[in-house]
């Protein structure tokens, strides 16, 4: 298999490409994806490439993206829709929880919606409140929704892939704040990384770090610049976690740290918490801490102050060790 | 040419009466349903009563490879396209013969085997799967078209106007059918927006009709021109069937409260009635023949309901399957706590 | 004053005509609360008493009839605007979150936006997947608005007084399997509960039962029924939740259930685990159990099998109570 | 007669002079923030260029008691109003002097003394607000109107819908003004809807306007009729103001991806251009007055720019207040670790 270097964006785009060519089901729809290539030009030159019935550039209208998807999935089709920001997805949310999540359900399994609902998430790019906003958490609570997020360029084309090639409904949220800034060895062709299985980037035997998509960066240098003797968890899927990965982890450090940029309150750092506490007090020697944005809306030019950090994340670290 | 036309309406009689016939059929079945809901039998349902014959006009103009995107009143719709009374019976019981395996509340049909959508409760959310639905059909260059069915109250929904939007858009064939009773709940239609529901159309550059609902050969010329136009690539309809809701909202409501029942059944306006003087003036039936078709009716009605009311509930773990393909790990490890 | 027995739906009419007769800033606005009296009759009587302008019959969009009710609280109304299931609040969650949470922070303080969002939620009434979702797990993480759900009717009125009377946005969840449940002896007068305070329903040494909202009364009766020596918190408010009454319980009984009827994956239950957890980690004897939904869709046949119920919350003791 | 009319047009000179040198202004802090963008002084901007006659044509025709529920791209109309300057300058920069204390990315003005509603992200989601505030303001017995803007995009959205027709249905003092400048970012609007937008209006049986945005003496007497229907209780029109966006749809955005700029400014289609014809014409200005005007808009907007730009960010605690009225508890703990 060839393979080049390439930023998420790039990744997406081959992911999304390879997908086009090779399944006449798949289908793009979208606010700007087509002549403009989207706004983050992650559907660059697609258009061109298989024209306007598959690479659909729709009106203004959220809901309507998502729910001529989830039309477009129920007759047979592979659609993959994109909304612009996270942040404007909430028009759509009724097509999302009522529909989308229930079709197979509620159908007694009759129909199902096979499709990948594609959005940039959190911050990053200075866009404030309303283009900054990481919403995990309000899918991850939804049955029948699959949650997954990347954090490089070759997880998210093999879990763009996966996605697209599976059976269910699954919300792909891309961290923008990752999309440009590391290249990595890419491979041209389909590659397949599965859904509900996390990934340990690093191990060690002090502490656990639990994290995922847009703050995977963040804590791997932390851990790198501070020399901590640690595990590295990016869970890549949110929903079904992977739970042997975290409880294994658990076992053997019994320090817990979840670090998520969305807010804390009913954060997804909560239920992995609650999840770990549930089945591994004993295993614990310390509270598990969590490094999160704070129950706030992201402001504009004090956005620095927002998503966690090193000094945050090395206090929580202080405090893990501190800890009988 | 009067032995032509003659030919040719006489060639329509079995089609006709057919289309009485589920209207019967569906009203029998309401009215059964009704009452059995106040013994305690059923749970819940949301009569049809007055909507038989817009419904059965659409469903006479459909063809077999067409699709249904419709809502929770669709039955003499379903039943006239061919679904088995069974299937609604079953799914009203919520029994293990449901096709949604009792998981949904009463009036949410699915009959995918008949090309109908299965119904959400979320006023309109069906009309932009329809778009979609009607997209990939032509994309996978079927000639199908799609029908969307909602009542008055829909219009004012986000998902009206999306669907109706992206129809126009992309031109569509797909046929939004408005089944205008009159009410939504207790708010009255001219309450609900303060134009005809047809004028609503040229918001997206579309044609929209109004069509008498109440009359079952009005509502199928209207319903196969604008089919005949959505499948020979002209774009989609919106027609207002002007009907009457002549029950409750659902077997909750007590319409006293906010209307007295201005159509009453057996009265000149009564859809069936409208049916039965039509067929009678084309000499296509007369009382011996509607007697019968109405005891028949009847017969089967009862019979039908008695026997899908002793099928069993379903097995409890049917109420956690198909939340995905397969189950994760989080409902395994509940559902063993549950059950 | 005087007072007489009511049931929830009676003392919330009873709350809402107080309100409307002593602050001609109350509006309320929702499908079917007028003629009709609301499908539950929880506004029974008032387009009478004060007015299809104060009452207010709208069309059929919830975006609507939320965003309106926004508009109107930013140019000084105080209103109270009713979604008729919490099923069907979806189409407006773009309103909540994107409006409704942030007018005071996007404004810097210039605009504010008080109201009420009152919605029944939650099973009981043999609703099916879409007449029966308990939601409040979307709310609780959007900042900015205030989360709260009554038990009882007393509770009922109190707390949606006090909503009424702040200054911020508030979601007020109506558990509506307890509508008709139990009466109680209601003041006819207006009176208070402050939001953010939790209720100790009963006190006891071995175990704490954290709940709110529809699983209550089943808490309770389980707790009594079979004797149980615990502490029994009634939220009554989610956000900001009554961290201090949590705590000083887990210090007391270092054994911990949460009880709520929705799905368990990034439910509310996770937060209060994950809080606790964080900060009394050396206090707990035991795993901190959660007791909820599954993480299904709630089906109508089988409704039986979805909330918690005496069984599944007596398995959860038993589990705690052997730990050491 | 005629001496009448020139003494009544005479009396308007003011007024007309004013409204062009907001225009000025409007466009030469517009160039002045995209150039300061490229220098990165700038964040992020979405110029308003081609639009300034048919926002100030609006605030003409706006008494002080109204209200603006307005979008991003409103410099023109809140120049107008009296909005001062630096509060434009002062939200674009998120400095410790902006009104909504820097939590906003630029384009989003808040000014509660001009009654400007503060400005949010998401598209249309302001339309539902203005009927609340409109129906608010007629309950507290004020004469005021609203009024909304939104962009042709817009007219695609669950917002739109709803606000349109909650208007309708209650009869609300409120106006929308669609500022059509015929994309959104990359859409041109024949594909956003097959419709032409004042057509949209039929569908809630409000009267529909088409008016040339780009001259904002027609403007201004589109929009004085419909402010003058909606004060006195006639209820809500729909004004499609035919623009052009002349500038990319953000400091983000390249349109030569998507289009070739059809109207460029000096051109005969600048609104400015237009402008100053229809001063000259009237024999309200002359080219020196029409010179001055322009240099005092440059020599203001560099002063303020320039003056704006030293003020210092907010302090990083005020990304954690107003919240909510009191802060929470969580977020003091929360604010504690991070400052
Ligand atoms: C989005 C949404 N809001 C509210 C409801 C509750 N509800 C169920 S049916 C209905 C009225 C629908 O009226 P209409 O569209 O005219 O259809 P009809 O019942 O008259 O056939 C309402 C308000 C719902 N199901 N979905
Ligand atoms: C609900 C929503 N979807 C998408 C976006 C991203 N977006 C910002 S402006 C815009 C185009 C708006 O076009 P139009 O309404 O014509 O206004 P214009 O920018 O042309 O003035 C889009 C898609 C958004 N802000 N909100
Ligand atoms: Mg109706
Ligand atoms: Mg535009």
């Amino acid at each position: 298999m060839t393979s080049k270097p390439m930023n998420m964006v790039q990744a997406l785009n081959s992911a999304l490409d390879n997908l086009l060519s090779s399944d006449d089901r798949v289908i793009l729809l979208g606010e700007d994806i087509g002549i403009d290539g989207g706004v983050f030009r992650v559907t660059d030159g697609l258009l061109a490439k298989y024209g306007a019935e598959r690479v659909i550039d729709t009106p203004l209208v959220e809901l309507g993206i998502v729910g001529m998807a989830i039309g477009m999935a129920i007759q047979g089709l592979r659609p993959i829709p994109e909304i612009q920001f996270q942040d404007f997805i909430y028009t759509a949310m009724d097509q999302i929880i009522n529909q989308m999540a229930k079709i197979r359900f509620r159908s007694g399994g009759e129909y199902e919606c096979p499709l990948v609902l594609r959005t940039p998430y959190g911050g990053g790019v200075k866009g404030g409140l309303y283009h900054s906003q990481s919403g995990e958490s309000y899918f991850a609570h939804t049955a029948g929704l699959t949650v997954v997020t990347p954090s490089n360029p070759y997880d998210a084309k093999g879990l763009l892939v996966s996605a697209a090639q599976g059976d269910d409904p699954v919300i792909f949220l891309e961290p923008k704040r990752l999309y440009r800034t590391a290249k990595q060895e890419v491979p041209d062709d389909l590659y397949k990384i599965p859904i509900g299985k996390a990934q340990v980037l690093q191990t060690g035997n002090d502490l656990t770090f639990i994290t995922y998509g847009s703050m995977v960066p963040t804590v791997m240098d932390t851990v790198k610049k501070n020399n901590l003797d640690a595990d590295v968890l990016d869970l890549r899927t949110l929903v079904p976690v992977d739970k042997n990965a975290i409880m294994q982890s658990v076992q053997k450090t019994g320090r817990i740290i979840i670090v998520h940029e969305a807010p804390r309150t009913g954060g997804f750092g909560a239920e992995i918490s609650a999840m770990i506490t549930e089945r591994g007090i004993d295993f614990l020697y310390a509270p598990i801490l969590r490094v999160t944005g704070p129950d706030s809306p992201i402001p504009y030019r004090m956005e620095e102050y927002y998503a966690p950090n090193e000094r945050r994340i090395m206090n929580a670290v202080k405090k893990v060790m501190e800890s009988a | 040419m009067e032995q032509q036309k003659k030919e040719k309406t006489e060639s329509e009689k079995p089609r006709y009466i057919r289309a009485y016939a589920a209207m019967v059929l569906s009203r029998t079945l309401d009215k059964k349903i009704v009452s059995a809901q106040r013994q305690g039998r059923v749970g819940f349902y949301t009569p049809t009563m007055g909507q038989e014959a817009l419904q059965v006009g659409i469903s006479m103009a459909l063809e077999k490879e067409d699709y249904v995107y419709g809502y929770y009143r669709d039955v003499p719709m379903m039943l006239h396209r061919g679904v088995p009374i069974e299937t609604i019976i079953n799914q009203i019981m919520g029994n293990s013969a449901d096709t949604a395996k009792g998981r949904q509340m009463p009036s949410h049909y699915t009959s995918k085997a008949m090309h109908f959508m299965s119904v959400q409760s979320p006023v309109a959310s069906n009309l932009p799967l329809a778009a979609g639905a009607a997209y990939a059909l032509r994309y996978l260059k079927k000639k199908s078209v799609v029908v969307t069915t909602f009542g008055d109250g829909a219009t004012s929904t986000p998902d009206f106007h999306a669907g109706m939007n992206l129809a126009a858009v992309f031109k569509l064939p797909l046929v939004f059918v408005c089944e205008n009773n009159g009410y939504a709940i207790s708010l009255p239609v001219e309450r609900q927006t303060p134009v005809e529901i047809s004028l609503k159309a040229v918001a997206y550059g579309m044609p929209g009709v109004k069509a008498d609902g109440m009359n079952f050969v009005e509502m199928y010329n209207a319903a196969k021109k604008a089919i005949h136009d959505a499948r020979s690539g002209n774009g989609p309809t919106l027609i207002d069937a002007l009907s009457y809701r002549m029950g409750p909202h659902s077997t909750s409501d007590d319409p006293s409260k906010y209307r007295t029942d201005e159509v009453k059944e057996g009265s000149d306006r009564d859809p069936l009635v409208i049916g039965e003087k039509l067929l009678i003036s084309m000499e296509f039936a007369d009382d011996k023949l509607l007697e019968k078709i109405r005891n028949e009716a009847i017969k089967t009605v009862d019979e039908k309901f008695d026997a899908c009311e002793k099928i069993p509930p379903p097995d409890p773990m049917t109420a956690f399957q198909d939340v995905y393909k397969n189950m994760t790990w989080m409902l395994e490890e509940e559902v063993k706590d549950i059950l």
